[in-house]
């Protein structure tokens, strides 16, 4: 590939950036509170709500993400086929939001699980008898310390969220795995696609740059 | 295949090339555009325009633009005006036409390094449109889902070098094919594989999920031959290339369409 | 010392069981107000289970429990506990306080946050109102220098007065203690010690299970010996630490001592 | 799709599975060691050989995996071309177990080292005074502890890992995704990919159902 | 008590700092054969350093160290401290066992494998041996039926003996403990204190760092004093309770009372 190319192949990936970033916050935005709820129902004491949360944890855990897209995508309209009605589809970009959304609530909700287990009884209790109400317990008292234990945890999912929404183009989400691979088989030359892998680490990088002086700013406390 | 002796033209006129097509075709193939089974009428007037195209001399520029000569064998007896489903009506109503396709398909559909989709199909594609009056939508999908794209109506025709087979004539509406197309075989300058027989015992590389596993199929004796008994599938045209280059197998099966333009352009596997 | 003999406290007939076994076998249990009252007893004898039930952190099976003229459970119509109405039950818990074993301060909150975060919360006083209240408690308690420290900057023996400080903050009409030193460094004990008898001095009404038989004799008014989820023995505490009436007391004061 | 066509699909699945389940074990054969020593290079105290390990820690967890699986693949050749040599090329397979092998060692030896930090100093000390020699100590006294620390965060990469073994396809290596995704394109149905999903999700239910039933025998200690 | 003089433990001279901050400052110490010592002290006065730089868990700075006949660590020509060869340490290893403050046992392990573990492995007996002393190990603990229980499910009693019944499974020839009741409960602490009377009574030779006077008078032979890193007073633990001639050792004394 001539430099020019890789010239326009940068300047066209960090236009496609724009929509995997999209990706990601969109992302973040919905599945991080979606993620506490589930989590606060898979804690529930009641079977016929735990069981639901526990087969969707499972189905979202346990199939890859690229299925999850193309059946987000498509379930609209093969439900239409077999009801025999027309029942409008998605666009792709909110179909790409709503899979990666309820895929990474599941893995969310398994981390807040993990991190609202992990603070004591006691902590629960002082603030009852302080005359704290549920949700000024849970907000003030428990999240602040459920977000230092689980930010290695979070760290992790970030950064594979980061290269998850690679999968996006699946559904025809135009970000930069898929602008790599046109690129792939325009110059028949593999080097775009480590253009990509090199955006990704970027963003990595800074994710976890991010994460590690969060994690500092939180370490005033144990 | 047609035997007009571009290939030998095309491999051997550089100096620097690394790949060969052998002669000898694996199969024969022809590109037609996939429309929804029930689109009958809309298939039907793009094969109309299609002609008038081909009878106003537009089909054959647009022919020397992308292959330097005339290439496409649209049959017009072939084609009817029967249909009466009213599938053109609601196109037009929309005003909008969207074609779906992989985009990485050259040269008949491919995002160019300006990020602009061009190629043969979508320069006809394009003149049909305006010949129609609706706008031309492109719309990149991922292959392995095409048939859920065409189905769930989220775009009106597969237009990407399609190859027409009886599976497809029977899920989808094909149109009249337009362009011949073969499945060749691809290896490195200096090979000793010159005919499809050399291929026994030898590593055949394919792209995955596409056409040239079906012909590949269509000729059992040259399938048993290969090591191991079939192909290796990898994930596009150009890994299995670079495949190819490297060292990883002996040869690649793939479109003639897009060999060539893999063997003639000057930057292929770099 | 008995010189208010309005009764604060109430508990009657308590029972509690935990998954069948019966841990609180009809306590009945009377504070006065100004009163400090301590509770020994051996291990498991379900000292921190009454404490529990009397600051609704575990709900009784059966018994009645009244703060002054606040009924918060009593005997319903089928024999069981019944709790009063929420809002019944939020003013009670404004009256009392509990200062627990192992602190529990909130570990991401400075000293002066720990303070006055129910007063803002709960009481609805103003930040300043709270800050102001929240800086007399700490200068009682010798730690004002610490009030932007956070509570794994501080030593056991801090952390239990900041948590009693806390529980201060909310000016309740009697605190409990569930074993305020038995965390603690003996060297740290004094400290807490020292301040619960200032507290006493100032009337303050408190109830304390404690293993610290010197504090037990030398402040409190009352202590009551509990063994196996009943009260086996109770009266001045000096009587009961000289001269336990019962062998159970005895064997126990023994292994204490 | 016909039935026939179906029962078809499936029987080659189950011969697709042996392939799937050779990678994910033959990973977790090499990975799970393999991170182990990263683990221990990594908390080195000389920062000579911290250094380069940190940096492999980044660009395993930073890039995506196809990318990684398509770099190993063609290192030799691409080297051989820059250096005028023949470098022998790995064959499909090992590559991919290779590739699997680096990038999972790297998940796999952050989640060690976590473990490990987690033992506390007591547990060293108490095998010191007793006279106990380092690698008794690891190997009796922390890395059983260590063990059940990890498991949850174990599970998870194995679940992953079962997922991730669909790439393989990418260099050729014919698994239950590359099947499903031929079956898809012969057969115009979205219907194979779904049928691998199932796979999957089976293969994930074993992995969950293992390490859920360890986890309880490893309940016997606090 | 003082029997025997043989000299157990010399230790000379002791200097050891953390980050620049002097924490040992010139400790000298002998411990003789069968005499056991309690080492008191506030809180930070390097109690559990000095107890850690004797059992190796740190290397001093300067100093000697020596184990009967063998040197542990002596002074270099450089004038720091230098450590004799891994083969003589190892051998002084097996001169002393350390019980920890919060035990440290295994938790992996059943009560049995927490005691055979090391003398199986370092002192390669079989399997049988180790578990016949084991169990008489354990009877003298009390703890016969506890063989396969794990410590999640003992009591801290019962745990710290599990801990003192894995230091003698190595027949060291002296014992550390670093305050080896003050995790336990108080009614707790009788059982350890009474392990090791029974243990000074056979004549094992017995460092303590204690904060328990009351066993400090009863079975030390000698009390030692430590303060800021210094020895500051020792002699007859009944004297120096009773009548401590530094200001300093009574000011503690006053606390801890
Ligand atoms: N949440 C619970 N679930 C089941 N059993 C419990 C629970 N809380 C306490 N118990 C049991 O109730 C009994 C009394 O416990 P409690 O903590 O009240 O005793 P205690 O007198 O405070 O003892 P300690 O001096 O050890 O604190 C014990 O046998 C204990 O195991
Ligand atoms: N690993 C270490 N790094 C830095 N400072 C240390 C370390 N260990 C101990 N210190 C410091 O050395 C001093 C003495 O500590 P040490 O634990 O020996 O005291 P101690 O007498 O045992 O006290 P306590 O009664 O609280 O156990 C303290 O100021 C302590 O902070
Ligand atoms: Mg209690
Ligand atoms: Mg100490």
């Amino acid at each position: 590939m001539s430099l020019e190319t890789i010239y326009k192949l940068v300047t066209n990936m960090l236009s496609a950036s724009a929509v995997t970033l999209e990706v990601f916050f969109l992302t973040l935005l919905f599945s991080l509170p979606l993620g506490l709820l589930v989590a606060s129902l898979r804690m529930s004491k009641y079977k016929i709500i735990q069981l639901p949360i526990r087969f969707y944890l499972l189905i979202m855990r346990g199939t890859p993400l690229i299925l999850q897209l193309i059946f987000i995508y498509f379930l609209p309209s093969q439900l239409g086929d077999k009801l025999s009605v027309t029942i409008p589809m998605l666009p792709r970009f909110g179909a790409a939001i709503l899979a990666f959304t309820l895929n990474y609530a599941a893995y969310f909700a398994e981390i807040y699980r993990g991190g609202i287990q992990a603070v004591p009884t006691g902590q629960h209790e002082a603030a009852a008898v302080l005359g704290l109400s549920k949700v000024q317990t849970f907000f003030r008292v428990v999240l602040p310390q459920v977000i230092k234990n689980i930010l290695p945890a979070m760290g992790n999912e970030f950064m594979t969220l980061v290269k998850d929404t690679a999968l996006a183009q699946t559904i025809g989400v135009m970000e930069i795995f898929r602008l790599a691979k046109s690129s792939t088989s325009t110059n028949s030359s593999i080097l775009p696609m480590f253009v990509a892998g090199l955006f990704y680490l970027i963003m990595n990088s800074v994710v976890s740059k991010g994460f590690s002086s969060l994690g500092k700013r939180l370490d005033y406390y144990k | 295949a047609k035997k007009d002796g571009k290939d030998d033209t095309a491999t051997t006129s550089k100096s620097d090339a690394t790949y060969v097509i052998l002669e000898e075709a694996l199969a024969e193939e022809e590109y037609s555009v996939g429309f929804r089974k029930d689109d009958v009428a809309l298939c039907q007037a793009f094969e109309k325009t299609l002609a008038e195209m081909k009878d106003d001399g537009k089909f054959a520029k647009i022919d020397k633009k992308w292959f330097g000569e005339e290439v496409n064998i649209l049959d017009k007896t072939k084609i009817k005006a029967d249909a009466t489903d009213g599938s053109l009506e609601k196109v037009k109503t929309a005003g909008k036409f969207v074609l779906g396709l992989d985009a990485s398909f050259p040269p008949m559909g491919f995002t160019d390094n300006d990020d602009t989709i061009v190629g043969y199909d979508i320069d006809l594609a394009r003149e049909v449109c305006k010949r129609l009056g609706v706008e031309l939508v492109l719309q990149a999908i991922d292959w392995t889902a095409n048939d859920q794209e065409l189905k769930s109506g989220n775009i009106d025709c597969i237009w990407n070098g399609f190859t027409t087979n009886p599976k497809r004539q029977a899920a989808l509406c094909m149109s009249t094919p337009y362009l011949e197309n073969s499945q060749v075989v691809v290896t490195l300058a200096g090979s000793n594989i010159k005919t499809l027989a050399d291929l026994a015992g030898k590593t055949l590389t394919i792209q995955g999920a596409s056409t040239a596993g079906d012909a590949l199929d269509s000729k059992p004796d040259v399938k048993s031959g290969l090591k191991g008994g079939a192909a290796i599938e990898v994930d596009d045209n150009v890994l299995a290339m670079f495949d190819l280059k490297a060292g990883g197998s002996d040869a690649v099966l793939m479109d003639k369409v897009v060999a060539e333009y893999y063997v003639t352009n000057p930057n292929a596997g770099k | 010392m008995e010189n208010n003999h309005e009764k604060l406290l109430v508990m009657q007939d308590i029972y509690k069981a935990f998954d069948g076994t019966a841990v609180l076998k009809g306590i009945s249990l009377e504070v006065n107000c100004g009163e400090v009252v301590a509770i020994i007893g051996p291990s498991g004898s379900g000292k921190s289970t009454l404490l529990r039930c009397a600051t609704m952190l575990e709900t009784v099976d059966a018994g009645t429990i009244r703060y002054l003229d606040k009924t918060m459970v009593t005997i319903g119509a089928d024999g069981k506990a019944k709790y009063s109405d929420k809002k019944q039950l939020k003013e009670i818990r404004l009256c009392f306080g509990l200062v627990f074993q192992n602190f529990n301060l909130f570990p991401h909150f400075s000293v002066m946050q720990n303070i006055t975060e129910a007063p803002i919360r709960v009481l609805g006083q103003s930040k300043q109102d709270a800050e102001a209240n929240a800086r007399n408690l700490l200068a009682k308690m010798g730690l004002s220098e610490k009030e932007d420290a956070y509570p794994c900057q501080l030593s056991g023996g801090q952390q239990q007065r900041i948590s009693i400080a806390r529980a201060l903050a909310l000016n309740p009409k009697i605190l409990f203690f569930d074993e305020p030193t038995s965390a603690l460094d003996p060297e740290l004990i004094g400290e807490i010690l020292k301040v619960i008898r200032d507290l006493a001095a100032e009337k303050m009404t408190m109830v304390v299970v404690t293993h610290e038989m010197t504090f037990a004799r030398d402040v409190a008014d009352r202590v009551i010996f509990m063994d196996e989820g009943v009260i086996v023995e109770q009266g001045v505490a000096a009587d009961i630490i000289k001269n336990p009436q019962s062998e159970r007391t005895r064997a126990f004061l023994r292994r204490v001592e």
